[in-house]
């Protein structure tokens, strides 16, 4: 394959006819289901759910499918001249005058996440297929809406050209927007039009820094400007000011942060889970391979500020989350806690950091879906957010109260589920860096750790425990077939990726070699 | 100091006294008027300068239609043939946009040209003019033909509200949606 | 001085002149509404289509080294493009014209004329060609937009006379710029236009950012854009979607020939920065439709300037971004027309209130386009158009003005999704809840029906606006 | 003949016309002085032609390249002017006519352009 690329004929095998289907099957669904009658809303809705099951499916096979074997053992050669090298790889020119190629890929650093937008649209759907949120536009839009996301997440997962990945960026954000603001809460409008104002000010200065990068080195492609490339240091460093800024609107990072909440807060259930499970992952993703990918040097100038940020984001969050009486605000801000972890991991700019950081990725995106499926549930039963009026859940919805403790448990991190490997590592990886700027990141982030274990056991007395109100007292306790559905593949893989972390960094190890210029 | 400097000095002294008393006066028609004087002036310019056939369009079309036409459009319009006291805004920056224009130019012009003697060129005459414009200017004479067709059909659909209009004139919008459905040429979005 | 004249490689303009000769002659003869716009629109497509046969060409009415004709790509490409928005503008006239909003004959023949006009732009190889042209596609525009037979008769004869004063005076402007380069330079071919040297050079300079000035009063940019709006709702809706595609169009080629050969950067970086940011601050605060779309347009003439600063390493960014935007502005105003009763105005914004969930097809049109003006996916013409520019003055490093761009763009997405969202918004509440509030909406907006022609329109121009999405290399590499 | 002087009236006539357009409040008498501004620019046209030739000659001391000197096309450029402006003026004309039958008027400063005055 990486013999094809340099040629630059490109051939059609199963593998890139693969890729390629992970991305128009979606948007075949979506266009499909567009076109549904009115009348025929749920039956749209199952197809909607079936196209989204094929595209899971798909994203599972480069693992099997793909030359992985040739990938695992290419990266021995010689730096810098052995490149990244991805699993399946379909490259065709699109638009030369813009020096864009259609050029995606899976290697270990995207794989996981792939699956994970698989599984979660899949589950969105699905979970839309009962419940559509009410007051706002037809289920079958939200449906095509959630494929039309999967698409523009996919595709900034699999692009290995930079502007095509900057194209892919873009296209998440008006579906986005639609889905808050056609099926959130109160204040949908505002909190939409915020989140979109944000982001696309984070893509700009992408926009910017994308082109810089494609003129100054004269081409786009990742697999080319991945590690060692010709970009002067001070290119580097402007390209990583401006990408950083980007991503960490997206992540979000502190203080680009303040759209979250009231995105989180307003958007209705699928909105919030596919918001944090994929996302804002498409951040933290598009930090490691492109921030740090095409501007080591810009990266390691940066690495500093970045590490002090997420260690304000820990700090904040999870002070914020201590104070918080809305139960999906405050999961929200928990968001900003966890991507401080992330950012954290790929600030030290080791492999164990960014391991970390990719662990730490999957493992939010699953537990913090759960919680906002979990959370969405019960606004919407109870038909309020508000910790005051919701307590003693335990009494009244067991298993509800049951599996929320769970997800909160996972999340804050305790040994042997999801959440713990990537935050643990991300300290660990800032405690070998060494120095007394890491040292003290370090700690402070644990201190942020114990802080996140303090505001979540804090949230579990007030909802499961205490006195039951009366809201909660009219609560329906009983999980239907779709909620299971929905839920136990998130809780059976936050219970896997807990015990066999190498589930997602299998393969990680050399391609984030290779990133960070072939310095372990 | 030639002749051709003396006679240019007093029409410009013309043209733009009448050019000023143009833009400053309070009757319509003296405007229109002085306009004349001042368009005479500068055809006979042209002719100082030896571009003859220029100086004869100037007369026949300027002096002889736009004028005209000007003068036709302040008795349409039914312009007081005395003093007007609403023919002009407060002055504003106007006097110092105009001034600044005009200086800007003649500053501009005098460093570039100094006080440099030119030779008067062979006659701009019909016959050189001619060659001119058709030998090298053709297609935008073409074109001009276009121009003025489309400018003669505009005036005359404009000042004709009666050109093909139709008896009904449908203000309802309830017609207007009968009429559509008369027609049946609609299709249902 | 005689020639053989190439014909063949003037088949465009005989077919636009033609196409105005044969309205008026239709309408002379057959006198039927039908015959005289399917005669006028068959020559405009019959124009679009020679031109793009004819395509680059040996040029004609030559002097030494220079001509007046010059058939190239870009010049077919956008002489097509400007017959096509002509048959598109007729077609969106249609219904009023039906209703006797303008005579059919006369309305035909002024349009035909102001094609020949963008015909002869796209391919003038002199400033005198340049500007008759210009002159023969706005001249027939004074006339159409002030002839309306019914609906804000007075704010029509108002926006045509604004036009007109504000036209003419920019018609001055530029010839003066145009005569103080002659007298500077003694050049008029565009070839031959080249730099003044020694005392002149001043002179020149002043003549050449007076001719940028007096083009970018076509183009309404800021701050000579006064005019647009209030010209643009005063208009037949039609009509003012006529003057924000051609006419600007026309604007940009006139403007392109002038800076890509005389150095007039930093006068059209000024115009460009000032365009943008005006034009998307004032259009923020805009509540009627048509005058939203004007200010945005504005606002996209500045990113089209921006890319003209650059002189000639900008000149295919900018007109590959001005054929993009044309596309897109062309299609949100067939959707206005869709949605209003022929003849009538663009109205407010609160009248779109909800048209999308009772017309979602008429909705996701325009929802593509203002994506597609903001430079966002699903409107992937419009992302490919930003993109290019913003390379391009990246290349020619220009990166500061790439950031103006760029962060203008953020200041467009708050008004367009503005505009977007209002057309999913569900009907207020009246009073109290007495009635259910959508059956009220159905009951206060009925569906209009779509005239056909319209309709066609809309499907074509979105096709367009899709390809040019997914295949912008086309137009890459015709404009090159 | 000293081509200045010309070019120096040129330019007062242009600086009368624009101050015309600025001042004056009746579109007709804004029309006038957009026809001074074009007659400034066809004589600043004609007498290019006088400069251009003999600087073709090498007639005056400063020797400046001017390669592809059009000279002659000065008058010609200002016919097409003079006809410009004729057709321009016709359908002004028309317009102003239209515009007074609607408002009885032809003060310009009522021509609306605020968007608040059109919306009432």
């Amino acid at each position: 394959m990486y013999r094809d690329h340099l040629t630059g004929q490109p051939t059609w095998t199963a593998a890139s006819v693969l890729l390629v289907a992970l991305l128009v099957v979606p948007a075949l669904g979506a266009a499909v289901v567009a076109v549904f009658p009115a009348r025929r809303d749920r039956q749209a809705r199952i197809v909607a759910t079936g196209f989204a099951a094929v595209t899971f499916v798909l994203s599972l096979v480069p693992f099997f499918a793909g030359e992985r074997a040739g990938g695992w053992f290419a990266y021995g050669g010689p730096r810098p001249t052995v490149p990244l090298m991805p699993w399946v790889n379909v490259d065709l020119p699109w638009v030369p005058a813009l020096g864009l190629r259609f050029h995606l890929g899976v290697d270990g650093i995207s794989y996981p996440l792939v699956v994970l937008t698989g599984l979660l649209t899949l589950l969105c759907c699905a979970y839309t297929v009962r419940k559509v949120p009410k007051g706002g536009g037809p289920g079958r839009t939200l449906s095509a809406l959630l494929l039309i996301l999967e698409v523009g997440v996919l595709g900034t997962f699999l692009s290995l050209d930079l502007i095509l990945f900057f194209v892919f960026f873009e296209v998440v954000l008006l579906p986005m927007y639609a889905v808050i603001a056609g099926w959130g809460g109160s204040e949908r409008r505002a909190a939409a039009r915020k989140f979109v104002l944000y982001t696309l000010f984070g893509s700009v200065l992408l926009l910017l820094g994308v082109v810089l990068v494609v003129t100054k080195a004269g081409t786009g492609d990742l697999i080319t400007l991945t590690g060692a490339s010709g970009l002067t240091r001070t290119t580097q460093c402007v390209v990583f000011a401006l990408l950083a800024v980007a991503f960490a609107v997206k992540a979000p990072l502190w203080p680009l942060h303040t759209w979250l909440p009231d995105a989180h807060t307003e958007a209705p259930t699928v909105g919030s889970v596919i918001l944090a499970g994929v996302l804002l992952k498409m951040g933290t993703y598009g930090l490691i391979r492109v921030g740090v990918g095409v501007a080591p040097l810009g990266a390691e100038w940066a690495a500093p500020a970045l590490g002090i940020l997420a260690a304000i984001a820990i700090l904040a969050g999870s002070l914020i989350c201590l104070r918080q009486r809305d139960l999906k605000r405050l999961i929200a801000y928990s968001s900003v806690g966890h991507m401080g972890f992330v950012l954290l991991g790929i600030a030290t700019l080791t492999v164990t950091g960014l391991q970390a950081a990719l662990l730490g990725n999957v493992a939010h995106g699953l537990i913090t879906g759960l919680l906002f499926f979990l959370a969405g549930t019960i606004k919407d039963r109870a038909g309020t957010g508000s910790l005051d009026q919701l307590s003693g859940l335990r009494e009244t919805a067991p298993r509800l109260a049951g599996l929320f403790g769970f997800a909160a448990i996972a999340s804050l991190g305790l040994p042997g589920l999801a959440g713990f490997w990537g935050e643990a590592f991300a300290v660990v990886a800032a405690v070998r860096r060494g120095g007394p700027l890491w040292l003290t990141l370090a700690i402070l982030a644990a201190v942020g750790g114990a802080l996140t274990a303090a505001y979540f056991l804090r949230l579990l007395r007030r909802l499961t425990h205490g006195p039951t109100t009366p809201t909660v007292h009219s609560l329906r306790p009983s999980i239907a077939a779709v909620e299971w559905f929905a839920w136990t593949p998130l809780i059976l893989l936050t219970l896997a990726v807990g015990v066999i972390p190498a589930l997602v960094l299998a393969g990680t190890a050399l391609p984030l070699t290779t990133l960070l210029g072939g310095h372990p | 100091m030639t002749i051709a400097d003396v006679l240019m000095i007093a029409l410009g002294a013309v043209a733009v006294g009448a050019g000023a008393l143009v833009v400053t006066s309070t009757h319509l028609v003296r405007s229109g008027l002085y306009l004349v004087v001042s368009l005479g002036a500068i055809a006979g310019l042209y002719l100082v300068l030896g571009a003859e056939l220029v100086a004869w369009v100037q007369v026949l079309v300027y002096v002889g239609a736009v004028v005209v036409l000007l003068l036709f459009a302040v008795m349409l319009t039914r312009a007081p043939i005395g003093p007007s006291t609403d023919l002009d805004r407060p002055i504003g920056p106007s006097a110092l946009i105009g001034a600044g224009v005009g200086l800007g130019l003649a500053a501009l012009f005098a460093d570039a040209f100094r006080w440099i003697e030119y030779p008067r060129g062979a006659p701009g005459t019909a016959e050189r003019v001619g060659a001119e414009i058709f030998g090298t200017w053709v297609l935008p004479f073409e074109v001009l033909s276009i121009l003025l067709l489309s400018a003669l059909v505009g005036a005359i659909v404009l000042s004709r509200p009666d050109v093909g209009r139709r008896e009904v004139k449908p203000d309802d919008p309830r017609e207007t949606t009968d009429r559509a459905k008369e027609e049946d040429e609609e299709v249902p979005a | 001085m005689s020639q053989p004249v190439n014909h063949f490689a003037l088949l465009p303009l005989y077919a636009a002149a033609g196409t105005a000769i044969l309205a008026f002659l239709a309408d002379l003869f057959v006198a039927r509404r039908a015959a005289t716009v399917a005669a006028t629109a068959l020559g405009g497509l019959a124009t679009a289509i020679l031109a793009l046969v004819v395509g680059p060409e040996a040029g004609t009415f030559c002097t030494t080294g220079a001509c007046s004709w010059v058939p190239t790509w870009p010049a077919a490409v956008t002489a097509a493009l400007f017959a096509a928005l002509t048959v598109g503008v007729l077609a969106l006239s249609v219904p009023a014209l039906r209703l006797g909003a303008a005579p059919v004959g006369e309305f035909c023949f002024l349009l035909a004329c102001s094609m020949t006009g963008g015909v002869v732009i796209a391919y003038a190889g002199d400033l005198i060609t340049l500007i008759v042209g210009l002159e023969t596609l706005t001249l027939p525009l004074y006339v159409l937009v002030g002839l309306r037979r019914f609906g804000p008769v007075e704010r029509a004869a108002s926006a045509s006379l604004t036009f007109f004063l504000i036209s003419i005076v920019s018609t001055a402007v530029t010839l003066l710029g145009a005569a103080l380069n002659y007298a500077a330079t003694g050049s008029i071919h565009l070839a031959l236009l080249h730099a003044a040297s020694g005392p002149f050079a001043r002179l020149a300079g002043v003549g050449v950012a007076l001719l940028v000035i007096g083009l970018a009063f076509k183009v309404a940019a800021v701050p000579l854009h006064a005019w647009a709006p209030a010209t643009y709702d005063g208009a037949p809706i039609p009509i003012a979607a006529y003057l924000s595609t051609a006419s600007k169009l026309g604007g940009i080629l006139a403007l392109a020939a002038v800076v890509s050969r005389l150095d007039a950067r930093a006068v059209t970086a000024v115009l460009a920065v000032l365009t943008m940011t005006i034009g998307n601050l004032v259009a923020l605060r805009q509540s009627r439709m048509i005058r939203l779309l004007a200010w945005s347009s504005i606002a996209q003439a500045g990113y089209i300037l921006a890319a003209l600063a650059l002189g000639a390493p900008g000149v295919t960014a900018a007109l590959s971004y001005a054929v993009f935007f044309v596309v897109l502005e062309f299609v949100a105003f067939t959707v206005v027309v869709a949605l209003r009763r022929p003849g009538a105005d663009g109205g407010s914004l609160l009248d779109y209130r909800g048209a999308a969930r009772r017309n979602p097809w008429l909705g996701a049109a325009l929802v593509l386009s203002l994506a597609g003006l903001a430079g966002l996916p699903p409107g992937l013409a419009g992302l490919f158009a930003k993109l290019s520019v913003v390379n391009t003055l990246v290349q020619q490093n220009w990166s500061w003005l790439a950031a103006v761009v760029v962060l203008n763009a953020v200041i467009a997405l708050a008004y367009y999704v503005r505009v977007a969202a209002s057309l999913y918004s569900l009907p207020p509440r009246v009073g109290r809840s007495v009635a259910d509030p959508v059956l009220l909406d159905a009951a206060l907006h009925p569906r209009l029906p779509i005239a056909r022609p319209v309709a066609a329109t809309l499907a074509a121009s979105v096709a367009v606006a899709v390809v040019l999405g997914f295949a912008p290399q086309l137009l890459f590499n015709a404009l090159t | 003949m000293h081509v200045t002087i010309p070019y120096v009236i040129a330019a007062a006539l242009f600086g009368l016309g624009v101050y015309g357009v600025a001042r004056r409040r009746n579109a007709i008498l804004v029309l006038m002085a957009v026809e001074l501004m074009l007659n400034a620019v066809n004589l600043i046209l004609v007498t290019a032609d006088v400069s251009l030739r003999s600087a073709l000659r090498g007639v005056p001391g400063e020797a400046w390249a001017t390669p592809n000197s059009q000279a002659g096309s000065g008058g010609a450029f200002a016919l097409f002017v003079i006809v410009l402006a004729a057709a321009e003026v016709g359908v002004g004309l028309a317009i102003v006519l239209q515009f007074y039958r609607v408002r009885r008027a032809v003060a310009i400063d009522e021509v609306p352009l605020d968007e608040e005055r059109v919306s009432e």
